[in-house]
């Protein structure tokens, strides 16, 4: 789960770590409020979950309240990334000294959180470790040891600091990591970190990601962040409550199947014999009837579709419930479009049955099935 | 020689009284597996399709001489479940279940390093060896025929639809793992790789990956360096968008590395084909064989 | 540091574990009030830091609110191991299905924590290491790597349980290991844990000792407690201030040394020759003369002591620093007691010319220095 | 061949600017120790007694050559110091700060031992070799002459006593070491007893211990199985009274083990003759050498 700068940064203070003053608003006159507590010039800041909000104009600078005011104005009608900008944070613009990169994330192949910071901080990681790789440094943690403080300070040595700075940036990687796993944090990043002209260091931004594995442990925190519905439409939240991964593309067969890799190949698959998906679809494993057809039923609710392509491969998911959903869904009306079913694995031959009882075809391949759903959407067109 | 499992596994079943344990336990019995023992603290001395269950992996395998372990105990408890079972030196250890906190994942996958135990998934269908008829998962048995092919896979369904695709082509495999679907998991394509590549039971690779991570890239690089048997591979996930999550905690792109076609230019340069479609896979098997 | 029963007990429920409904009482009226809180039967405990003040008579069953208070009455009148009784703790009577002994404590061999368990409590840990070895089960714990639930659950195989008690005493030894961990625990034992006849496991009995090394981190919860002046006499809390250890016995030698095992070396030698030792003073590491001066100050005030014996070996502490110091006690009047001084090591000569400038006589061995502090003893009685 | 410290070791100091450190590393310098460098983060380019400092121990050991440790810094960060200098490989590690608590003294024991690494105390005087001129430790090293004694103690004072008498009686020492006086110590006194057995510069084995604990009990035990070497041993606390607290950590009886006069008995039946004071060690070693 994504937080929010504001909610991260409200976690970060929890756990005393320093963060310029502010607060979030949710309109003009509150940033104007927020602003004049403040009593400085400010930063005004577009709360989007997605990246690059500086560069889509997300970010302002004003002096006076009343012109965070304004800013705030304009940032609150923006759409960053598609996504509607509903807060902004106002903070004190700080006096900097040095801007610093620091994050902390799970490397794959290590199979450990790897640390990693730069002297050089300001701009995204990857453009950083275009221009100047030997700057990044990474320090990968023992998951039973955690970050130890001479590793911490190793790492602010590495990263070019000297003097009082080691201890007190070790100070700040030490604290990030005990929010890491006090929060099962699968990704944070500080960019910048902000080493002020009086020797402070404070996190000017804050992006934290929860593992979505470790939910469970951190409801207290998930309820208290209030958040409003997701930015889903609601065949998305419908899919969502359901445990499916739900996708919407802009093409126009609804692909329906069981398992991520799967659904991927069978898109690309439709993509190779020259049509387009509309929907990536992946029911999971161990899907009963009545899933099969709440499938069905949230890909015809998307407008763009013009026909269903079910590719079921049967291994925990049983193809005679596959069958009697499809069948189900049939029954009740809820497919307008063509249906193309390939169906093979754990209990195939049952499954096969129903559908030849109910008289609804079926295909023995993914590729013909690719294929047929391709050429049953052009010659509707 | 085959890869991890062999006829002399001795299986026990972490979580055997839940309903994903008591199913696939049956039908591991069923396909050949020497399942000896279940493991649920506090059911000791019941049975579960004839499996008498323990109290604790330690007891079962001192009773049963087990050797190896399959997890099906839920997400919050099967990070506890696998260092048991490393605990107790049972080799490989299987962890079916999906969503378990990425912080577990690598506390058991180091504490398996540490012991030299192969850790397989989690989020795995589990794995394989068909001449054994020893299946430590939840896979359709009978899409996978016995022989020299050795198949890794990211991917569940997608992994049973190309062994389906391969034994229908006649092609039979040594032995199949499914790497498992998370970010961090116990067996890298690199080191299924190396497995595969020491096998004197396993002529030719078969990879199958999909968008996110770097980790085929790093497969591709390693082949090209060690490793002389032919090998093939299948990428899913070429149409999909960017920064769109796909399932799969793994199938997410962002940047340039992790998509599709990095990872098929990876296989070409290291000279391995990569197919069009799951089905193409037989077809260059048979050219490489 | 010890804690009281009710104090641990009152930490182990702010990690909730169960103990029995109860709570304090300093007077007999308050005795009561609990009693008649409980709302049942109850038993009456002694709150005092020693041990076996069952055996002492301070724990009693109370039928009734009054009688709790007639009990209360009793026990607060009491000295356990020469310690008052200043409080009781009123706590309801348990159904007991089961008494089960359950420590956690320094292994110094092994120099890790062992968890220590046994199904047969109730009694000493020493007692029952005595009669039933076999029914103790030790485990010991990997210090970077903590209590793993699946030890937990084996301690509790191994303990003779079965079915669901096997995690819910794995749940209390989990619970156990948290506390020692946050809370930096030296050794705890809860003896009984009560296994009740419903089924749940409460801890009947408390003792918890907080490693006096790492009490810095614990300053809040120092200050909840609200601890009463130690039961320490003024010599003793004087000596506790200035950091030195300082131990009355029952002879008429002050023996003021530097380090531990030196100075319990030195009542051996006092012994040895026929002599008792009233005071066993370390004036530690690196003593300066004010310190010393206030060491040999502390010591005069004990009215046993006939005679002082001074006996520094130099390694930190500095023999000018020990002889300045005796020089201003001696001109302040301190000493009104015969002197013997042994002083050797770092800086001995200066310290020497110090003495012999003032005209103190000093020994060369502390061997000579134990006979002659004898002798003196003994011509003056 | 001498014990854990020779001529080549070269020592750092961690925690070189605190008072501490400065006043004995100046001392250790006089006596003749080859300190290097010493650590202090954020200090890096100042001296302190003409010794360079460095901001970490890596820095420290890479710019010159260091391969031993002595720690002063302050008990609340002695064991994140000595993990440092364990993870750059010094050995041994001595820390000589007291107070340190008893969870970090476990962690960094353990930390050594995964590494083969000695950790001398907490809460110890040091180790002193005195015929290679090399203190690593805070002990008066004029009382400590050179020979082919190894003395061993869980006090301070006590052992220069016990040294300063050796000294006086001609008998000189290959090393000394301060075990420490805390419950969990990085040498146990049978760990040194088996050092000194092995070592072909020591002779005989001088043991100096206290009551409380077993470590005594058990050493006397090791020796009775293990050691043809002649030792000796002094035990301090005959008259201690039993549940008093005295000064050690360590220094506390509890039940009838740990009593003096049980770990007497103990190195009697070892056939380890104990003295009555702390001078007639000299007396005996003449006995047995």
């Amino acid at each position: 789960m994504k937080l929010f700068e504001h909610e991260a940064k409200d976690i970060f203070r929890a756990f005393g770590m320093q963060t310029p003053p502010g607060g979030v608003a949710k309109t003009p006159e509150e940033a104007k409020k927020r602003a004049a507590e403040v009593g400085k010039p400010v930063v005004v800041k577009a709360q989007v979950l997605a990246g690059k909000r500086g560069k889509a104009g997300g970010v302002k600078f004003a002096d006076t309240p009343e012109e965070a005011a304004k800013h705030a104005e304009e940032i609150l009608k923006m759409k960053i990334n598609n996504l509607p900008v509903k807060a902004v944070l106002v903070e004190e613009k700080l006096d900097i000294q040095q801007e610093i990169y620091a994050g902390i994330t799970v490397d794959r192949n290590e199979r450990k959180y790897v640390i990693i910071g730069s002297g050089a901080g300001g701009m995204s990681i990857e453009e950083l470790a275009e221009e100047s790789p030997e700057k990044i440094i990474k320090h990968h943690v023992e998951p039973d040891f955690g970050l130890q403080p001479f590793e911490a300070r190793e790492i602010a040595i590495a990263m070019g600091f000297s003097g009082k700075n080691i201890s007190t940036l070790a100070g700040f990687f030490l604290k990030l990591w005990e929010i890491v796993k006090a929060q099962d944090v699968e990704l944070t990043e500080i960019n910048p970190l902000i080493l002020t002209a009086d020797g402070r260091f404070l996190a000017a931004d804050a992006r934290l990601n929860i593992d979505d594995n470790a939910l469970y442990k951190h409801k207290k925190l998930i309820e208290s962040l209030k958040r409003e519905p997701m930015e889903q439409n609601e065949r998305e939240r419908e899919a969502t409550q359901e445990g499916m991964a739900y996708v919407e593309l802009d093409g126009d067969i609804a692909c329906i199947c069981n398992g991520a890799g799967l659904t991927m190949a069978t898109l690309d698959a439709v993509s190779l014999y020259g049509g387009k998906a509309s929907t990536f679809l992946d029911l999971g494993g161990g899907s009963d009837a009545e899933r099969v057809e709440k499938g069905i039923e949230i890909a015809m609710k998307y407008g763009k579709v013009k026909a269903i392509l079910v590719n079921i491969m049967g291994g925990i998911t049983r193809c005679d419930e596959v069958a009697k959903g499809i069948v189900a869904a049939k029954r009740d009306g809820d497919i307008t479009v063509p249906l193309v079913i390939r169906m093979v694995g754990t209990n195939e031959e049952e499954g096969q049955e129903i559908l030849r009882q109910a008289g609804i075809p079926f295909l023995k391949t993914m590729e013909e099935a690719a294929q047929r759903v391709v050429s049953l959407v052009e010659e509707g067109a | 020689m085959v890869v991890l499992v062999d006829k002399d596994t001795r299986v026990i079943i972490q979580g055997i009284t839940g309903s994903q344990g008591t199913f696939h336990s049956e039908s591991m019995l069923m396909y050949g597996t020497k399942i000896v023992a279940g493991v649920r603290a506090g059911k000791q001395g019941e049975e579960v399709n004839g499996i008498p269950v323990y109290d604790s992996v330690k007891a079962a395998r001192d009773a049963q001489n087990a050797n190896a372990s399959v997890i099906f105990v839920p997400a919050p408890f099967a990070g506890d479940a696998a260092l048991e079972a490393i605990a107790a030196d049972l080799n490989p250890v299987v962890v079916i279940t999906e969503h378990v906190p990425v912080f577990d994942e690598m506390r058991i996958i180091h504490a398996a390093k540490r012991k030299d135990i192969t850790v397989i998934g989690p989020n795995t269908p589990g794995i394989i060896t068909p001449s054994a008829k020893q299946k430590l998962g939840i896979m359709p048995g009978h899409v996978f025929s016995g022989g020299r092919v050795g198949l890794m896979s990211r991917s569940g369904t997608l992994t049973y639809e190309i062994a389906a695709g391969m034994t229908n082509a006649g092609i039979g495999i040594s032995t199949a793992i499914g790497l498992g679907g998370d970010p961090c998991v116990g067996l890298t394509p690199i080191e299924a790789v190396d497995l595969f590549n020491k096998d004197s039971g396993t002529d030719a690779i078969v990879l199958v990956g999909e968008i996110g991570g770097d980790a085929e890239e790093r497969a591709a690089a390693y082949i090209k360096d060690h490793v002389k048997k032919p090998a093939v591979a299948f990428i899913a996930g070429r149409t999909a968008p960017p920064g769109k999550r796909m399932g799969h905690a793994g199938a997410i792109i962002s940047g340039s590395s992790g998509t599709a076609a990095a990872k098929i230019e990876a296989f070409t340069d290291a000279g391995v084909p990569v197919a069009e479609k799951p089905s193409d896979i037989a077809k260059l098997l048979k050219d490489v064989l």
